[in-house]
């Protein structure tokens, strides 16, 4: 993946995309468990075990519980997450006895589309579902992960394209149509806790469960977030800026990749 | 008691048009071998499953063997999107696609509920979101002790399934570990099954994390050294990576695909 | 993360009067010692959960610890029947117990649901027999999909199961092997749970048939060699069958069961 | 276990007890698979085994798919069926995968009561369920096994206690109240199609589902049968005698139990 490089000072220079692998990661508290999803989270996922988080439990649907990979999995069924694993399950155990009765903190989850309420398509984009524009890959445990994990984080490209008003398809819940919602859903987690992009980090308003922009990251004005968002977007009175990668956490990052172009789980 | 015999062998006999066929595998394993037979025996208008269809169904759509998908994620895992898959969707090429489409966990319960001689799996699931008003297999379901609602899917019940595993024995006896998805589930609720292994061995030494498939519960058993390339084989090969990344090259374009499939399929 | 501590610090943290407790083991791993722990430590008015409650659970309820049982077969394996279980039902003694009587399928399906997070499961059971008639917690269900109609259980919940098993690590990751019975599914059901092991390593080799239940899932570990004899550990103890030969003379009458469990368990 | 000795010429001296376990275990079929209830069928199916029938499955409900103890097992859970057996699986899966979707070709099944139709009481005898006369340990995993398997085979000692004309409790189902009634319950098994005792064979009549006696054993008499039956016997035209005990069966059949007075599984 490629991208402006970001120098600041005292800082080793980064690309976009390694800022937001690198507060992704960060968002990720030590002890806790992560269900790890297809793409981006994994890069954050493995990034935080390797750094200010090495008792993160990742959780991968293919059954790998508590795996440590000593580098980046392609894919969320690479060989090295079952050989490293404290334990391999068979993939109806993962979905039943581990995530659905709410045991794992935290669900880590990309996106094709993100609406203000946090809610995820990964389905279809433009024209129907039966005649759609673009065929997207699908759900995967992206809904059940959404549902019932304790929180959701979602880490995402930041465009037009990708942070829409209203999803065109919604694959899994965020928020759905605002406060309450989960909850009149019955939906046993709090949802999308925190949402990381190349550009800066959302959280939900704890009012009205809109994703509200909290932090720009180095170099990104909120102006900037503003124009890569496809709704009119609410700002926090006080935005922050995202510390920078330090040179320890972008060796790591890179270690993982293979450099700032690398590859990505 | 499983039949060992040659795969284009266990595809002629087991396999028909219209079937209902399930090549299953959680990026470990993989039957491409046995889609690539499929393939070149010709079969058409199956009902392909598979809760990741990746390549090997990429194939199989685009050589025009399949009449629906029922899958939860159809993707070129670590690289991106199905082209074939796309191009079948979005444009009716090579035919039209119908899809019926789950999540995960819908879909591995539905392999359970099979398994279980079950018509149904009851799951928390799909609430909220935008899939039970395109998939007619989502019902909700009360509980007769709580009053609580929940979802329910239907059984999946293959006609046959086909798998990849690392070993066999001689009686046909099936063993499989490292990640072993939701195979065990596909076979048991299937009415045949096909599985290719690296090897037929005299013995199955026990290996940690192994699932064995008693010979009584599969139907034919082929040996296919190789078979699940470029997925992989734990502790008999490694993931090819390289040619995921250049199957998205390969099958963007009609042309390069079908020259793919003639030269690396039929011929 | 499971915490290591001794066993009697487990039960009295963990094990409270009026609990619904689970010691769960099919025939391989029962948790005896937890057991005779549970007795000293003078609970009282448990409702005892377990598929196949032996002689462990004759001595809890002999000794006045249980207000209920939940069970599918109570029985001396081998032997015959259970002396104490039968003075309770059949005369009160040392006080009623309470029955909810279910068959294997049905326990292990309350289980399965109990550690799905789901509240009920769904089987095919019980038609036509008279079990419906006296446990209430068997009702018909009907598949949405097909109409056909089968059989709900409730999930079972305990507020504490206990289990011994091989090995844990010092992290409190749990290995066993062998028969492994109901005992994930007991554990990931409970809301507390006590792992009695017979040894604590540094490492947990890897052992084919192994379940592994991860130090999240686990509330207490309690290192306890021998702690399901009479029942045995593979790998560790053979089971010994003389002692369930002669429970069945020291169980039959009253005042030799109180001569040894105050001889065995008490002091 | 003790009983009285029978000789018969050309064969060694047997008990009721052999001749019951020795007649069981011929009804079992080579390559078939059978689900081992605890108790006097489990003595009957390893003998099976170890002599006409090698390639019998057996599958407990312990978690062990195609056992083969080279002694009897005390219990169905001692250790040597899991070292022993193709595949060793939890219990909840023995059920659902293995029993529930009937893929097991015979259930053989014992008994406390036992009545004409075939249905089995091991729950309570006399009195009512909240007071009986006697607890009897239960259901275990005989209901299910009863109703999924292809067909059952009880194996019970006879005698008007056990052979009652109505069960006090049905715990698991052979025939229910008669002819169809498997089939308006829903039952997908055939049943009961054969009970055999310490003195004879019993086979239901395919017209009304009853217990039909169709086999004396050597030395015993019709008359004895229908005095230990518990109501009035249906007795087939011509009445058969069971082939005594060969002296390889029997003496297989004393290296599994320690000789005419030993254990039972």
């Amino acid at each position: 993946m490629t991208g402006t490089s970001v120098e600041t000072s005292g800082h080793a220079a980064h690309t976009a995309s390694e800022m937001m692998s690198v507060a992704a990661a960060r968002a990720l508290r030590d002890g806790t468990s992560c269900f790890v999803g297809i793409g981006l989270p994994s890069t954050a996922a493995n990034l935080a075990r390797r750094g200010h988080a090495p008792n993160l439990t990742l959780i991968y649907e293919s059954g790998a519980l508590g795996a440590r990979p000593d580098s980046l999995p392609l894919s969320i069924g690479d060989g090295i997450l079952a050989e490293t694993a404290d334990a391999v399950v068979g993939v109806p155990e993962v979905f039943n006895y581990w995530l659905q009765p709410g045991r794992i903190d935290v669900g880590f989850l990309s996106a094709a589309q993100l609406d203000r309420f946090g809610n995820i398509n990964t389905t279809v984009i433009g024209g129907d579902y039966a005649n759609p524009g673009v065929r997207l890959p699908g759900a995967g445990g992206a809904p059940e992960i959404a549902a019932s994990c304790r929180e959701v984080f979602i880490v995402v490209k930041q465009s037009r394209r990708s942070f829409v008003d209203k999803v065109d398809f919604v694959t899994s819940v965020g928020h759905g149509s605002g406060a309450g919602d989960r909850a009149r859903l019955g939906l046993p987690g709090a949802g999308p806790t925190m949402v990381i992009t190349d550009l800066g980090v959302f959280r939900p308003d704890p009012g009205t469960a809109e994703l509200v922009l909290e932090q720009v990251h180095p170099g990104v004005t909120v102006q900037q977030v503003r124009e890569a968002t496809g709704w009119e977007l609410a700002v926090a009175s006080e935005v922050g800026t995202t510390t920078a990668p330090t040179a320890g956490e972008l060796t790591a990052l890179r270690a993982l990749t293979g450099g700032p172009d690398g590859k990505e789980g | 008691m499983a039949e060992i015999v040659t795969l284009a062998e266990a595809v002629t006999e087991l396999v028909s048009d219209g079937d209902q066929v399930a090549l299953e595998g959680f990026t470990h394993l993989i039957p491409v071998a046995a889609g690539h037979e499929i393939i070149r025996q010709g079969r058409r208008d199956l009902t392909l499953v598979r809760m990741t269809p990746d390549i090997v169904y990429d194939q199989l759509i685009g050589a025009g063997c399949a009449r629906k998908l029922v899958f939860s994620w159809g993707g070129n895992p670590g690289v991106g999107s199905l082209h074939r898959f796309r191009d079948a969707v979005q444009n009716a090429w090579p035919a039209p696609l119908e899809l019926e489409e789950h999540s995960h966990a819908g879909m591995a319960n539905r392999y359970v509920a099979g398994a279980s001689g079950l018509p149904f799996a009851v799951m928390r699931g799909y609430t909220g979101t935008d899939l039970p008003s395109v998939t007619t297999t989502i019902k909700p379901i009360t509980c007769p002790f709580t009053g609580e609602r929940l979802t329910a899917v239907p059984a999946i019940n293959p006609d046959v399934t086909v798998i990849h595993a690392q070993r066999a024995d001689r009686a046909g006896n099936v063993q499989m570990w490292g990640l072993v998805g939701v195979q065990k589930e596909a076979v048991l609720a299937a009415g045949r099954s096909i599985v290719t292994v690296e090897e037929v061995t005299d013995e199955l030494s026990p290996v940690a994390g192994q699932v064995v498939l008693p010979s009584w519960a599969v139907t034919a058993v082929a040996e296919v050294a190789g078979g699940a390339h470029p997925s992989y084989a734990q502790g008999y090969s490694d993931r090819d990576n390289t040619y995921y990344q250049e199957w998205d090259a390969i099958s963007r374009d009609r042309a390069t695909f079908e020259k793919w499939l003639t030269e690396a399929v039929l011929t």
